[in-house]
């Protein structure tokens, strides 16, 4: 290659021309090759938020109980008196393309240690995946890779699997999305935060050895996939050590224990460079770094290298000043690497020596201050005349026929053979595991209290109106936490799109923010973290905009969790919520029509406010019997899988005056904030009551009992046992 | 006609072995004077005789290994029955 | 008389050492503490726990490596000189590959993890671990592990028929051995198996994850109960002799 | 001086393989003849050169095997550092 054909070293390094004299600008020089790199990377999408940030700040953040908003590694939230929540989600999308195992694992033990790195110790995880339709042996295959890394980190570390969500569609078959949650305990009064402070605190570097691993990754996760990709960036897959995670984690609670941290941080995206300009950026203060005395996995690593290393398993800390011997010496004592490795200075400087020279000298909040940019909005003609599809002349299918199919639909489909690969009981706070609305854990800090957790999110009615689709993930997971009895107290979101340059995806991005940030204002839940994932575009195009929403509950008493299936024969069923339907986005439109058309429902905020709020006060008084959100698959689906659930048949009518005309809207017809629940006779009037004075709307369908699902509509019935109901919705593939 | 093969994996110099890792650590712990351990898989299998370099090699490329981070050898192996 | 005395060993990697102290201590109110792996001192014990998890990260064959740890060494003094102990998931598999229980745990039968609730069948109710279940009673308790296959070579198998060192053996919910209620595979369905003497218990199933109503089920606790009885029966008869 | 060598593990003849089972199963999905496959695990390793044969024997047979259920072979290597 000649010089005139050579790439500029900005462009290598992933920085366009005016960022590099930003750069330049900032420090007032050229950087040298170094800090180029640390640039380059601190500068990418994946770290920087360059595209979405200005939209981040529209999500309503503060609320009663919210110790840290988004800004820290995790969001921390009080759920008893003392004792709080930390929560986070993340994305390993790219990595789990290139290496579906180790991507996934990676984004497992990546999760745990943000919400290690607030002081809390993890005890729950989730994880929401999409994936390319099973009956492509690639998109299995790649699916099952997932889902054994996820189970390999996830079961070794210790940290149950409580719940999560599996949905296939076509757009995720190059791209799919892995997103990882986790949830930790700490005690109110000892959040910790990885804002550094106090000059002449020494620097601690824990945990595994460097090597060259994933060198780059985050501008890897910033790029889009293709064919080439593959081979290119081979330094971009990180190889995860559960047992190094484990490890990492149990030494870190004990050194924070001591007494003697003042901050800490994982080493994840950008490494070393990311921890240690953040930790600088936020505490306003400045770290000399000896990289000699960095643990190191290989001979002949330059420094460029050990600064951007995304090895695994490894926290920074500050430790003061004379008390660095406690903190090593409880790392050392689980057999890993803890050496001083700089320290804090006053002047807001990166000076960073390798063998006593100095290789790199920066202000750090020039790593953190990445320029933003706005790219002009603009819905896709075509998308709108997707959304205006005229659906009213839809052939009408055998009902029951549609049902099964609807059943067995990948998306809908039991996740059972998923997640029994979990352990889901492990720390022996799993009251309610996977498998229902939400997972219910017990607090033993705090009895009878407990928590709630569910993720949540559909691309497919994004897709179709962002707006919707953000609202209506924040709707589902709230609902879900409602269901099982709890009070939603905060979310966090994972935001999934393609490649922001493009004002389509800008439109998508803008429309699922607003959607998020109306429903959690209207709702009185705020967002205290969250991830975003760009650029998730192959040549085959973009992934459906999916935003991922994970809602944390409080459940007064654990006791009284409500259950998914219907429980007594006799018992009243009652749907209760919105009336509003639409075939618009929805999984039987798919399923049985093969089109994603339509225009979703948008929710009715106030009403889902009220409607959560009647939920769990029902769920305290009792009232309840079971209780299960409606969502993929609609009416028809919720009453089938609370048959299977329960192992009860039902009887119900449908009216055409409260459910409407076209019997497969009133079946299959999908919106938010709509719930079946079952109450034992004698308690229909007080949770009537209760609804009335909500005013939020039931409508009274039918009987549990037998061993069939009958539902008769206007001019039909739909008749099928609760056995077929059964092998239908175990139909795994 | 069928052939046996075998082949080894290896993940790549520089990538981390935790297994080899911890394996080293146990084999000192016993005593045992050992270093620079690598742990990797090992398959057997009988394929087709005809093209089967070819085969052997695409089936690795796609399925047995993760070439981004994993080395493999193939060996021919005399034809043995497994029962 | 004094009471028994628990040790619960902890392994780097050990994931439910917290969990068996919280029902040995918290629920059921023992005298139970946590034991290093480095420690070769057992004295003051009366039984010890080998929890479940991934010891040493279970790199080379589960529990390969913490059956060459200095706890190990001193588990197998303690354990002939009589003292109880107990192995749950990863422990049963330290137990065996230290040659103190016979056989090995396999991977399952279909190789994937496996965390579900399953039923066991009684075997014996004369042994220390044992001694508060009823003769052939089904009881149901949790499994989470990848390696849950019981093998042994068929010399090995018929002795410890011929033995009845067989203590837990997955049935359904009726009590019969059938295939699908096997759910790793375990030849004659072992689920747990005891060593000649009839001190050492090695089991798959966690009766820690089923001590407690609101986990979802109880009747993992009698096994604790029944060690604690048996250890306090022990300690009389020896006063008695003593005094 | 020091020896590089390989051990190669296998299952018995006769122990089922299940993850071997599991890899046919996806070998034939993807479309791959492929019959009695095993998996099994491999190790490479440096020991000093003195009386090498014994001690990697003794070191199989005591740790990196488990006899009741396994079989090894020991290959020698050509001495290479791995980085
Ligand atoms: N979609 C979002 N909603 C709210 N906050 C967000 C969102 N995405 C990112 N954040 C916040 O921005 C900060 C940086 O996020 P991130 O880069 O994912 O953290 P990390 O450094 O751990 O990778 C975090 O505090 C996170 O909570
Ligand atoms: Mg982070």
């Amino acid at each position: 290659m000649t010089a005139a054909t050579r790439r500029p070293d900005w462009e290598a390094v992933g920085l366009r021309r005016e960022e590099y004299e930003r750069v330049c600008g900032l420090l007032g020089r050229e950087p040298n090759p170094t800090e180029l790199r640390m640039f380059g990377v601190m500068w990418s999408e994946h770290c920087a938020y360059k595209h979405s940030r200005p939209y981040l700040r529209r999500l309503p953040t503060a609320g009663p109980g919210v110790l840290r908003g988004p800004g820290e590694n995790a969001g921390v939230v009080e759920v008893a008196p003392g004792l709080a929540a930390a929560l986070k989600v993340e994305s390993h999308n790219h990595p789990s393309a290139v290496d579906p195992f180790h991507g996934a694992a990676t984004g497992v033990g990546g999760i745990l240690r943000d919400v290690l790195s607030m002081g809390a110790r993890p005890v729950a995880l989730l994880d929401s995946l999409r994936f390319g339709p099973p009956d492509d042996p690639q998109s299995r295959r790649l699916r099952d890779g997932v889902v054994a890394g996820i189970s390999h980190y996830g079961n070794s570390v210790g940290v149950p699997v409580v719940g999560g969500e599996v949905l296939y569609e076509d757009c995720y078959r190059a791209n799919p999305l892995v997103n990882v949650a986790c949830v930790g305990l700490l005690p109110s009064s000892r959040v910790f935060t990885s804002a550094a402070a106090g000059p002449g605190n020494p620097v601690v570097y824990a945990g595994a050895r460097t090597g060259r691993d994933g060198i780059g990754g985050a501008s890897f996760a910033s790029e889009e996939l293709d064919e080439g990709s593959a081979e290119a960036d081979r330094g971009a897959v990180q190889i995860g050590d559960p047992f190094a995670g484990k490890l990492l984690i149990e030494a870190t609670l004990e050194a924070l224990d001591t007494g003697a941290v003042v901050a800490l941080q994982d080493m994840g995206a950008a490494g070393l460079t990311c921890a240690a300009a953040e930790m600088s950026a936020r505490g306003g203060v400045g770290m000399v770094l000896h990289l000699d005395r960095v643990p190191r996995r290989e001979r002949g690593m330059t420094p460029t290298e050990v600064l951007l290393s995304e090895s695994q398993e490894r926290m920074l800390l500050v430790v003061q000043r004379g008390r660095e011997e406690e903190v090593l010496k409880a790392y050392r004592r689980w057999g890993l690497r803890a050496e001083v490795v700089g320290e804090v200075v006053a002047e807001p400087v990166l000076r960073v020596y390798d063998a006593g020279q100095l290789v790199v000298e920066l202000p750090p909040s020039a790593l953190t201050q990445a320029p933003t940019y706005r790219v002009p909005e603009q819905e896709p003609e075509a998308r709108r005349a997707l959304r205006d599809a005229d659906l009213s002349g839809l052939p009408q299918p055998d009902l029951t026929e549609a049902l099964l199919r609807v059943l067995r639909s990948p998306s809908v489909v039991g996740k059972r053979p998923i997640y029994t690969q979990y352990d889901h009981m492990v720390q022996l706070r799993t009251v309610v595991g996977p498998g229902a609305d939400a997972a219910v854990l017990r607090l033993v800090e705090a009895p009878p209290r407990g928590i709630a957790v569910s993720v949540d999110g559909n691309g497919r009615i994004a897709y179709l109106d962002p707006w919707a689709g953000g609202a209506g993930a924040v709707c589902e997971a709230t609902l879900n936490v409602a269901c099982v009895g709890a009070r939603p107290v905060a979310v966090t979101d994972g935001l999934n799109l393609g490649n922001p340059e493009r004002p389509e995806v800008a439109w998508e991005l803008a429309g699922v923010v607003d959607g998020i940030a109306d429903a959690c204002r209207v709702l009185g839940v705020p967002v205290v973290g969250g991830n975003v994932s760009l650029y998730n575009e192959s040549e085959r195009g973009a992934v459906y905009p999916t935003p991922v929403v994970v809602c944390l509950g409080v459940l007064e008493d654990v006791g009284c969790a409500v259950p998914t299936g219907f429980q007594k024969a006799g018992d009243l069923v009652v749907v209760v919520g919105s009336g509003q339907v639409s075939l618009g986005g929805s999984e039987y439109l798919r399923v049985a029509h093969g089109r994603v058309a339509g225009c979703p429902v948008r929710a009715d905020l106030e009403l889902h406010r009220r409607l959560v709020d009647v939920l769990v006060r029902a769920a305290q008084q009792g009232l309840l019997r079971s209780a299960h959100d409606l969502s993929e698959g609609g009416l028809a689906v919720a009453l089938a899988e609370a048959c299977v659930a329960g192992g009860v048949g039902a009887r119900c009518q449908l009216s055409p005056e409260l459910f409407g005309r076209r019997t497969d809207v009133a079946l299959f017809g999908e919106g938010p904030s709509r719930v079946v629940v079952s109450v034992a006779p004698e308690r229909y009037e007080a949770f009537a009551e209760l609804c009335a004075r909500s005013r939020v709307p039931i409508r009274l369908a039918g009987r549990v009992g037998g061993t069939d699902l009958r539902v008769q509509l206007a001019e039909a019935e739909v008749v099928v046992p609760v056995e077929d109901l059964r092998s239908a919705w175990e139909a795994y593939r | 006609m069928n052939k046996r093969v075998r082949v080894v994996v290896f993940l790549k110099p520089g990538v981390l072995d935790a297994q080899g890792q911890a394996v080293e650590t146990g084999l000192r712990a016993l005593g045992f004077e050992a270093s620079e351990v690598r742990v990797g898989k090992a398959f057997e299998l009988t394929v087709p005789e005809e093209g089967w370099r070819e085969r052997v090699r695409e089936l690795c490329e796609r399925f047995l290994t993760n070439p981004l981070i994993e080395d493999y050898e193939v060996f021919e192996r005399e034809e043995v029955c497994v029962p | 008389m004094r009471d028994p005395r628990f040790a619960v060993v902890v392994f780097p990697g050990s994931n439910c050492d917290r969990d068996c102290l919280h029902v040995l201590r918290d629920v059921l109110g023992y005298a139970a503490q946590f034991v290093w792996h480095e420690t070769e001192d057992l004295s003051g014990f009366d039984a010890v726990l080998l929890p479940g998890g991934f010891s040493y990260g279970d790199y080379l064959r589960p529990g390969a490596v913490a059956a060459t740890s200095p706890v190990v060494r001193a588990v197998r003094r303690f354990a002939s000189l009589g003292g109880l102990v107990l192995g749950v998931c990863n422990g049963f598999q330290v137990l065996t590959e230290a040659g103190l229980l016979p056989g090995a745990l396999l991977r399952n039968r279909t190789p994937t993890f496996r965390c579900e609730w399953v039923h066991l069948r009684v075997e014996r109710t004369d042994t220390p671990f044992t001694g508060l279940y009823a003769p052939g009673e089904v009881v149901r308790m949790p499994i989470a592990h990848g390696d849950g296959r019981y093998h042994a070579p068929r010399e090995v198998l018929e002795e410890l028929e011929r033995q009845r060192q067989v203590v837990f053996r997955y049935v359904d919910a009726q009590g019969r051995t059938t295939l699908d209620a096997n759910p790793n595979g375990s030849v004659h369905h072992i689920a747990g198996v005891v060593n000649a003497a009839g001190n050492v218990l090695g089991l798959m199933p966690h009766p820690e994850r089923c001590s407690e109503e609101v986990l979802g089920g109880q009747d993992g606790r009698r096994l604790f109960e029944s060690m604690h009885r048996w250890l306090r029966e022990r300690a009389a008869v020896a006063a008695g002799r003593s005094g």
